[in-house]
This record gives structure tokens, sequence and C-alpha cells, in this order.
């Protein structure tokens, strides 16, 4: 079974989880969620340090723009993400590994929607070889 | 052009703007930097092609004294992104500026940066020594190149380059933006990636250190220049200097006043990676 | 060739928090086979997956155990603070030198220490005493900032029920239910004033404490080759092969960590 | 002196590449190569068999230690004389009766160094400071002059009983020897040492040492590739089946080097740290052991970004300054 870190944003998307549990939404439990105050909060060399330790994708999931609990956090979390997007796919590095979205804490649906596209993407993928710590 | 630098030095020690100034001498190999602190030894100053490292790496050491710095284009910006970045007082650092006319190796080619340099002249300084030189429209096609081959051989590029690479951190040490107290590669607690040569921890130390040079690089190459093992390097952070310009439409260190473009935000930043 | 680096995997017999704030932690450690060193001596302890890092031996040459106590610092000292009763770990030594005990016959010992820098002061007095005889007079003085980071207070409270040792224990301010000394080491090894001839000085201490004793020995008349300070350094072969802890030519772990303070004067002043 | 053919020397390489590990110079700097070599003047230096950038020394394994076993012994072949003597002064502080570095000297004792004459010294070579030089056979078991097609060996009895005796040198290979060393010895430039260490300790507290150090950038680049640095870290790494514990290449330059957990740093800046490098190689050693820790090669001149050159250093602190 895959395995995907999700970093959830607690005011939007964690809520949004909670709702997909509670309302029986099925998605596949690919994700290890990581429950961060604010998409701002996540610091890329988390995403630097999941993919290093061997995690078959990660996910940062944060409040929509505007809605943030902070005002701005997800503002600037989508600039280190697009920064690291475009340094990680200059490089190399394989694409369909790194996702972000925005899920509030009403769209339950969405939610595990989206885990389900995150699994057939990372599906489509073979195990990680690129960028692996070495464990043996 | 050497005895314009010294002239200004000398007026600068005279007025009493300066109590040390940081510029280049004549090394053994190469020019080297010196550090004056006494107007009857401004003759030392030389200037060449040779000038090569950053010399606004130093200027922390001198908070608080008033510091004078013999600045090409690069320096000057990276001057620039230091005052932004709240470590220097504009008016500590007396920058005498030098429009440069591109630096070379000890084989006599010139830098990559140098080729495609868009701010030969700095864009802030205090005097400027001899006439303005119009830089080149930066489009960063080394970079484009690099991006028009197939995603296996960047990686293969990038893999093969940091091979090389022992980790003597000569990159970090003469870049001016590298001051952190303690650096993500030295934390224990926690441990980010492993000491050693193994290859997934020297793509891990590239790729962070590149990373956090995103908006804050001045493109002066010290990084690359300071290398013994001549490993590949700029031509990460020149890309990252080319997304934050059309993301962001930031250039590093022509304003001291603008935040780094990480530092800030806006409403209209592009998302249709976003899901 | 006996490789030096291979620690030795010994069962953890106690730990116990030493202060109310859990920041010195003790564990008695079992003794390895045919383990004999002399008080001053340190072992980096292991801590596999984390590192090692040195530590002096509290406990004496006699007690059939290893006692170390630890300060939470950084890395591997956090680890140790995890440890339990049964849990496991690495030690390599006896490593460093010792306190000249041999020259300690026939004279008196004045021990001034602070704070957790007692350990191997605790390790020396244990020492003396079980050959009480042949040292004249003992004095210890010992201070911190508050009773309870005072290591191995019971056993000294103990220990100043004896006539032929003299122990002055201070905190830095007053506290309540404290009754004895209040006020820095300095100042009470002025108050207490104990005579240089023929007298032999160990100090440790946090450096605040050295800077502050080290003029009060001199007005007290004590010669720079009679005093002697156990040094601390960032440390990890402990065998004198790394290069980290060296102070001039000497190695801290090889030729300390005892020093005297006249060959600590030749010295570069980088400790 | 013998001589022996180059192909009968570079043949008899690969096939001991069975029971060796080779090391050579290619392209550019000291490698693991299958016996192919290069004549070059490396910029990893020979360092690297004996004392490699990274090294495990034991393992931590159902919990149990058990050492790491050895390897194959090694050749180091077709290195300059400078790096040949640099490993036998790393020799010096690794041997040590009660505390042997075994590891260094495990490979030592049972490793083969082949250096090769130096005809061109570069100009930032100043071997002949310290009482060797490119024709030194200091530390090697063999040195090899290159002359046409083949070589003129200078070895030892465990050379000879590897690579073979070849035949009794000529006369005018014996004067073509001489006569290339002194060529080249008289290329180098010699600086002055005499009574160095005694000089530096005098002025350990110098304010001269601010000025020096000053525009030292503290990277590791002049130690990581100085034949003669030695320094290392210790570190535990985990894996699936326990813990490995290595040991690194580390340096005196880097600030957490000494920076304690309290935060305390013994050499905080620049100055104490430079100071130590020098006082360590020029100082230190002798006093220790007899001999300067520095062999002159020029590498930390070469490498250093901004150009630090040790020779103006010990001229000023020294010489004549």
């Amino acid at each position: 079974m895959k395995k995907v870190i999700a970093f959830l944003c607690n005011w939007c998307s964690y809520a949004g989880a909670d709702l997909a549990g509670v309302s029986r939404f099925q998605y596949p439990p690919i994700t290890r969620t990581i429950r961060v105050p604010c998409s701002g909060r996540v610091n890329p060399l988390y995403l630097f340090k999941a993919l290093y330790e061997g995690a078959d994708a990660v996910w940062v999931s944060g409040c929509h723009p505007g809605d943030c609990h902070y005002q701005t956090g997800n503002y600037y979390a989508r600039r280190r993400f697009a920064i690291f997007n475009a340094l990680m796919d200059y490089v190399g590095f394989e694409k369909g590994r790194v996702f972000f979205s925005w899920i509030s804490a009403s769209e339950g649906k969405k939610f595990a929607e989206t885990v389900k596209h995150i699994k057939e993407e990372v599906e489509k993928l073979p195990p990680r070889q690129k960028f692996l710590r070495e464990n043996d | 052009m050497i005895e314009r630098i010294r002239e200004e030095a000398r007026k600068a020690f005279e007025e009493g703007k300066i109590e040390i100034l940081i510029g280049f001498g004549r090394g053994t190999l190469r020019a080297t930097p010196i550090f004056i602190e006494k107007k009857e030894d401004v003759d030392k100053l030389i200037w060449d092609d040779t000038c090569w490292i950053n010399l606004a790496t130093y200027l922390r050491r001198f908070r608080g004294k008033k510091t004078g710095i013999v600045a090409k284009g690069c320096d000057a910006r990276s001057v620039v992104a230091l005052i932004a970045e709240k470590q220097l007082k504009r008016e500590d650092v007396y920058i005498i500026g030098v429009p440069c006319q591109g630096m070379k190796n000890e084989k006599g080619e010139e830098f990559l940066s140098c080729r495609y340099c868009e701010y030969p002249t700095p864009p802030v300084y205090d005097v400027l020594v001899g006439e303005k030189r119009e830089g080149k429209k930066e489009n960063y096609p080394d970079v484009s190149e690099f991006e028009s081959m197939p995603p296996e051989k960047r990686w293969e590029f990038f893999s093969e380059e940091v091979k090389k690479c022992i980790r003597c951190y000569a990159c970090r040490e003469a870049c001016p933006m590298c001051y952190c107290e303690e650096c993500f590669a030295d934390s224990l607690d926690p441990r980010w990636l492993e000491p050693g040569l193994s290859l997934s921890s020297l793509q891990f130390w590239h790729l962070v250190r590149a990373y956090h040079q995103a908006g804050r690089c001045s493109d002066c190459g010290a990084c690359e220049r300071a290398c013994p093992m001549d490993v590949k390097i700029l031509y990460l952070t020149r890309k990252l200097n080319k997304e934050v310009r059309e993301l962001f439409g930031f250039v590093t260190g022509l304003d001291p006043e603008a935040l780094p473009p990480l530092g800030t935000y806006s409403t209209e930043d592009k998302e249709e990676f976003i899901l | 060739m006996k490789n030096p680096y291979l620690p030795v995997i010994v069962k953890v017999k106690r730990a116990y928090f030493e202060s109310d704030d859990r920041s010195l932690k003790t564990i008695d450690v079992e003794k390895p086979e045919g383990f004999s060193f002399l008080p001053g001596q340190f072992c980096e302890i292991s801590i596999f997956g984390r590192g090692e890092a040195p530590f002096g031996i509290a406990s004496a040459p006699s007690e059939d155990f290893l006692r170390f106590t630890i300060n939470k610092a950084g890395y591997v000292t956090t680890a140790i603070h995890w440890l339990e009763e049964g849990d496991e770990i690495g030690i390599r030594g006896p490593l460093g030198n010792y306190y000249p005990v041999e020259l300690f016959e026939g004279k008196n010992v004045l021990i001034v220490s602070g704070g957790f820098a007692f350990t191997t002061l605790r390790s020396l007095l244990l020492y003396l005493l079980e050959e009480r005889e042949r040292y004249k007079n003992i004095i210890l003085i010992y201070g911190a900032r508050r009773p309870d980071l005072l290591l191995y207070r019971e056993e000294l409270f103990e220990l100043e029920k004896r006539e032929d040792l003299e122990i002055h224990l201070t905190v830095d301010t007053e506290f309540p239910g404290w009754t004895r000394h209040v006020g820095f080491v300095p100042q009470v090894l002025e108050r207490v004033n104990p005579p240089a001839e023929d007298t032999y000085l160990v100090m440790c201490g946090p450096p605040a404490m050295i800077k502050f004793t080290l003029p009060v020995i001199e007005k007290l008349g004590f010669p720079p080759e009679r005093v002697f300070t156990s040094l601390e350094r960032r440390m990890k072969c402990g065998i004198g092969k790394c290069g980290r802890c060296n102070i001039g030519p000497y190695y801290v772990c090889r030729d300390g960590p005892v020093f005297s303070l006249d060959k600590l004067r030749s010295l570069p002043r980088e400790y | 002196m013998r001589r022996i053919k180059k192909e009968a020397i570079e043949k008899k390489l690969k096939e001991l590449a069975k029971d060796y590990r080779i090391f050579a110079p290619m392209n550019g700097d000291v490698k693991e190569t299958g016996g192919e070599f290069e004549e070059c003047f490396p910029r990893l230096s020979g360092k690297c068999a004996f004392l490699p950038p990274e090294e495990e020394i034991l393992r931590y394994k159902d919990g149990k230690v058990e050492e790491t076993p050895e390897d194959k012994p090694i050749i180091l072949f077709g290195i300059k004389p400078c790096d040949a003597r640099a490993i036998s002064l790393i020799e010096l502080a690794m041997r040590d009766e009660k505390f042997p570095d075994v590891y260094f000297l495990r490979k030592k004792e049972k490793g083969i160094i082949v250096s090769i004459a130096c005809k061109e010294p570069g100009d930032t070579c100043f071997c002949t400071s310290f009482g060797h030089g490119p024709f030194s056979t200091q530390g090697s078991d063999a040195l090899l002059v290159e002359k046409d097609d083949y070589y003129l060996v200078l070895g030892n009895e465990k050379f000879f009983k590897l690579f073979g005796e070849g035949e009794e040198a000529r006369e005018e290979d014996k004067e073509y020897f001489e006569e290339a060393k002194k060529r080249a010895e008289e290329k180098i430039e010699k600086i002055p040492i005499d009574n160095l260490g005694e000089k530096l300790l005098s002025r350990i507290e110098d304010p001269v040492w601010e000025k020096i150090s000053r525009k030292c950038l503290n990277c590791g680049a002049c130690t990581f590739l100085c034949p003669t640095c030695y320094c290392f870290d210790i570190q535990d790494l985990e894996r699936s089946w326990g813990v490995s514990r290595r040991r690194y290449w580390d340096s005196c330059m880097f600030s957490i080097y000494t920076k304690e957990a309290s935060g305390h740093n013994p050499r905080p800046t620049h100055r104490e740290r430079v100071r130590n490098r020098i006082m360590h190689k020029f100082s230190y050693y002798p006093y220790l052991y007899g001999e300067f820790g520095c062999t002159g090669c020029g590498r930390c001149v070469v490498y250093c970004p901004v150009n630090f050159d040790i020779r103006e250093v010990l001229k000023i602190l020294g010489g004549s300054g």
C-alpha cells in the first residue's frame, strides 16, 4: 500500500477530513496525516524530508485563499509551493508525487475525491528510486 | 580604474564615512579580499577580472561599524538584499560602486553569471567609480536550454554533478545570503539529512541550499566559483531567479525596501498547480 | 591491536532524577569486567542511533556500579534522559587522566565545586575517605543555584556529621528551609578562608564560578601548580585522535581532562 | 635503483586489482580504480585511501556491537611524493600504544604506497621547505621516475615482491635521475621555517592573527583537500537492521567542530580557528611528533576561495615577518 504524507491545515482541510469521515465518504487509507495550524506552517524542508525518507507522495492542503484563519498563511504557502514544484521539476524529479490543494471545512466530498485522485496518480508511478535515503 | 577606487577610498576615510573598508588587494594567485583600516593603506587596493568573490559576505562581521565595500554589480545587490532582510543598516554601509567588466577564471574564461550579467553597474551605491556599464537583457538562455532536456537527462546531470561534492561547504561560506546561526545541514535535533557523501544526502544538500536562495540570490556566482571540486550548482539558483522573476516579478537587490518575494505574498499569485 | 572505538554493552541498574526541574538525571550502570579507574576519569556513553558523549564518572572506584549524572542539554543527553532501569547503553572507558591522588598523600585537600560539575569530585571525595588517614584535612565547598541542584545531597548531609571532614554547602540565594551557607561559592571560599600551605586544591564548576574563584585562590596564596581543574569540551573519539578537543598541543580527552593551573596558563586561552 | 618496463607495471597493477583495492589518481582525483591510473597532481589526495571521507567503524545489531570487518589491502599508486609522506605524517598521530586508531593503522600496515616522482612541480609547491622534495622516497614503498618507456625504481622489499625486480638500472639512468631531481628541486621556492614552532608559540596572542585570518570564510576546502589533515567526526546512522556508526571528514575551520551543547565555543571566530590550523601543523605537530604537519603540496593555496596563502602567513609569522 502506497504511503502519502499529508499536511492538513487544522482549520479547513483537517476539518474537511473529519466531515468526510462523519459523512461516511469512502477513501483509500494511503494518507498519514500531520495536522498543522496552517498551510503556511509547512516548511518546504518537511516536504524534502518526507520524500528523502521514502514517502510515495507528499500532499499539503489548506484553506481557500481568503478563508485562512490567519488571513495570509495560505498566500505565503502558495508561493513556497510554486517554487518547490519549479525546482523539483527542473532537476527532473518525477511528477505526480507532490500535491497541493485547497479544501475547506465543508468540502468533505472534495477531500475524499482528492485522496482518490492522489492514489490514482501515485499508483501510475513505479516504486520510489530517486532521492531516497539509504536504509540497508 | 584602480586609481579612482583608491581616491574614493581615501576620501571616504578623510570624511570619516568609514572605519574599515573591504576591497581587493594583490594576492599570490588572484585578487584577494583585504581589510583596510587606515587611509595610508588604500594604495593596496587593486581591481582586475579575478575579483570574483562576493565581498558582501564579510559585512555582517562588522555590524555596528561604518564599513566601506568596493562592490561590483552583484556584490552591491547582495548588500541591498541583506539590508532588505534587516541584516545591515543602509547608513552603516558605504558602497563604492564599480561598474564591472566581467570576471574570469584562471583559464581566462568568463564566468557564467558574467556572460549573462544584467546589472554590471551597482543599482545602489554611495559613489560610482567610472562610467556606467549597460547589462544584457537577462532571459536565462542556459536555464531554458537545461529545461529543454528530458527529465531523466536533467536528473542524471544533477546527480552526476552533486556526486563530485565533498561537503566542504565552501559554497555556503562564500554566499553572502547564507548567514544562518545553525544551517539545516548542521542541525542534529532534528537531523534533516544524513552526513556523508551518499547520493541522496548530496542531492538533499544542494536542493535545499538552492531553495533557500529563492528570491535572495544576486547571481554573483561565488558559490560555484568557491567550489574546489567544480560542482555545477549555479544553474539551480539561476533557475530560481528566473522563476521568481516570472512568478512574482521580483529581481534581487534593486530596492532595499522591497521584501524578499517569499517573505511576502500577492492575492493574484498564480495557482494552476493547486487542486 | 585492541579497538578503542568499540563500546561495551551495559545495563542501566538505576535511573532517577536528581533535581526537581528534571534537568539532571543520574544513571547507575553495571561496571564491565576488569573496569578499574581513578577519580577524574570519564567514559564515552553511547546511545546507539543518537551518538556518543563524554561524562565524568561520579561513582567511587570501589563501588560496584558506574554512576553518571547527566544535564539535559543536547542530542545525546536528551536521549539519556529517556533511559530507564534495564535499558542497555554502550560505554567506552575509563578515558582521560585523573586527579593526582598520589600527590595528595599526607597533604590537605580542598575541593571547590559548583553545580553538576560535582560528579567526578564525589568520586574523589569517597576515594579519599576510603583511606582517610593517608590525608590530612579534607575540606569541601560545594554550591548550586538551589538546594535541589546540589548533587547527592542526602549523602552529603550524612557526611557532614563526620569530624574528620569539613563540608560547606551553599546555595546562591536564600531558599525556604535552607539552613546552611547562602552565597556564591567564591564568597563562601573567602569566608571559610582555608590555609594554602601544604594544601592541594581541586576545583570544578561552571565557567562563571571559575572566573570569580580564580582571584580568590590567588588571594589565599594557592600556587598554580597545586591547583587542579577538570575541563569540559566537545568530544567525539575520547582518545586523542579526532582532533577537536585540543588546547594548544594537549588533547583534553587524552592529556586531560584534569589540568593543573600552571599548565593551563602556558596554553592559548581556548577554553 | 632498478628499471622496470612501464607496461609490466601497468599490467601487474591490473592483475593485483583481484586481491588489492587499487587507489590511484584518475581524472583529477585519487579514487578507487580497477588498476588504471593517470599521471597528474590530483586534487583529492592519497588520504582518501587510508582515511576515506566516510567510513563505517562499527554496527549495533540485535543488541550486539560488531566491528566493521577489514576490506582487502590497499595499493595507493601513482601519487606524488608529498602525498606519500603525508600518509606517514598522519600515522604519527594515529599510532598510540594505549589508543591506536586501528582502522587507519591496519590499512597502512597492509597497504603499499607507490609514488611517481614530480618532474614538473607547480608554482604553489613548497615541499623542499620541509626536508623532502619532488623525488623523495619518504613514506612510499617505491618511487618511480618516468624515463622513456620504463620507470626507474627506488623501492623496498615489499614493492619488489609484488611488482617484480625488473633489471639493474644503468649508469645513464642514475645520471638522468640525479639531473631530473636537481632540475625539479630548483623550481621550488623554499620558505624559511627555522624554529618556526617556537616562534609561533611565542606569538600566540599576537594581534597579527586577526589581520591574517580575517579573509578566511571558514569553509572546509583547505582541510578536506589537505593530505595531512585527518580530523574526523563520528555519527550514528539508523538503518533497517540497526545502527551504523561511521566517521566522516571534519574540519577545525567549522564552528560546530568545537561548539558545545551549552552553546559555548572555545574557538568561536575565524581568528581562533585559523590560528589553530596553523599552530597544529607548524607548532603542535613538531612539539608532539618532531615533524611539521605539512608536506608543502600547495593544495590549500590553490583551492582556497579567497586565496588565503599559507606561505605568506608563515613568512609573516615565522621567518622574515
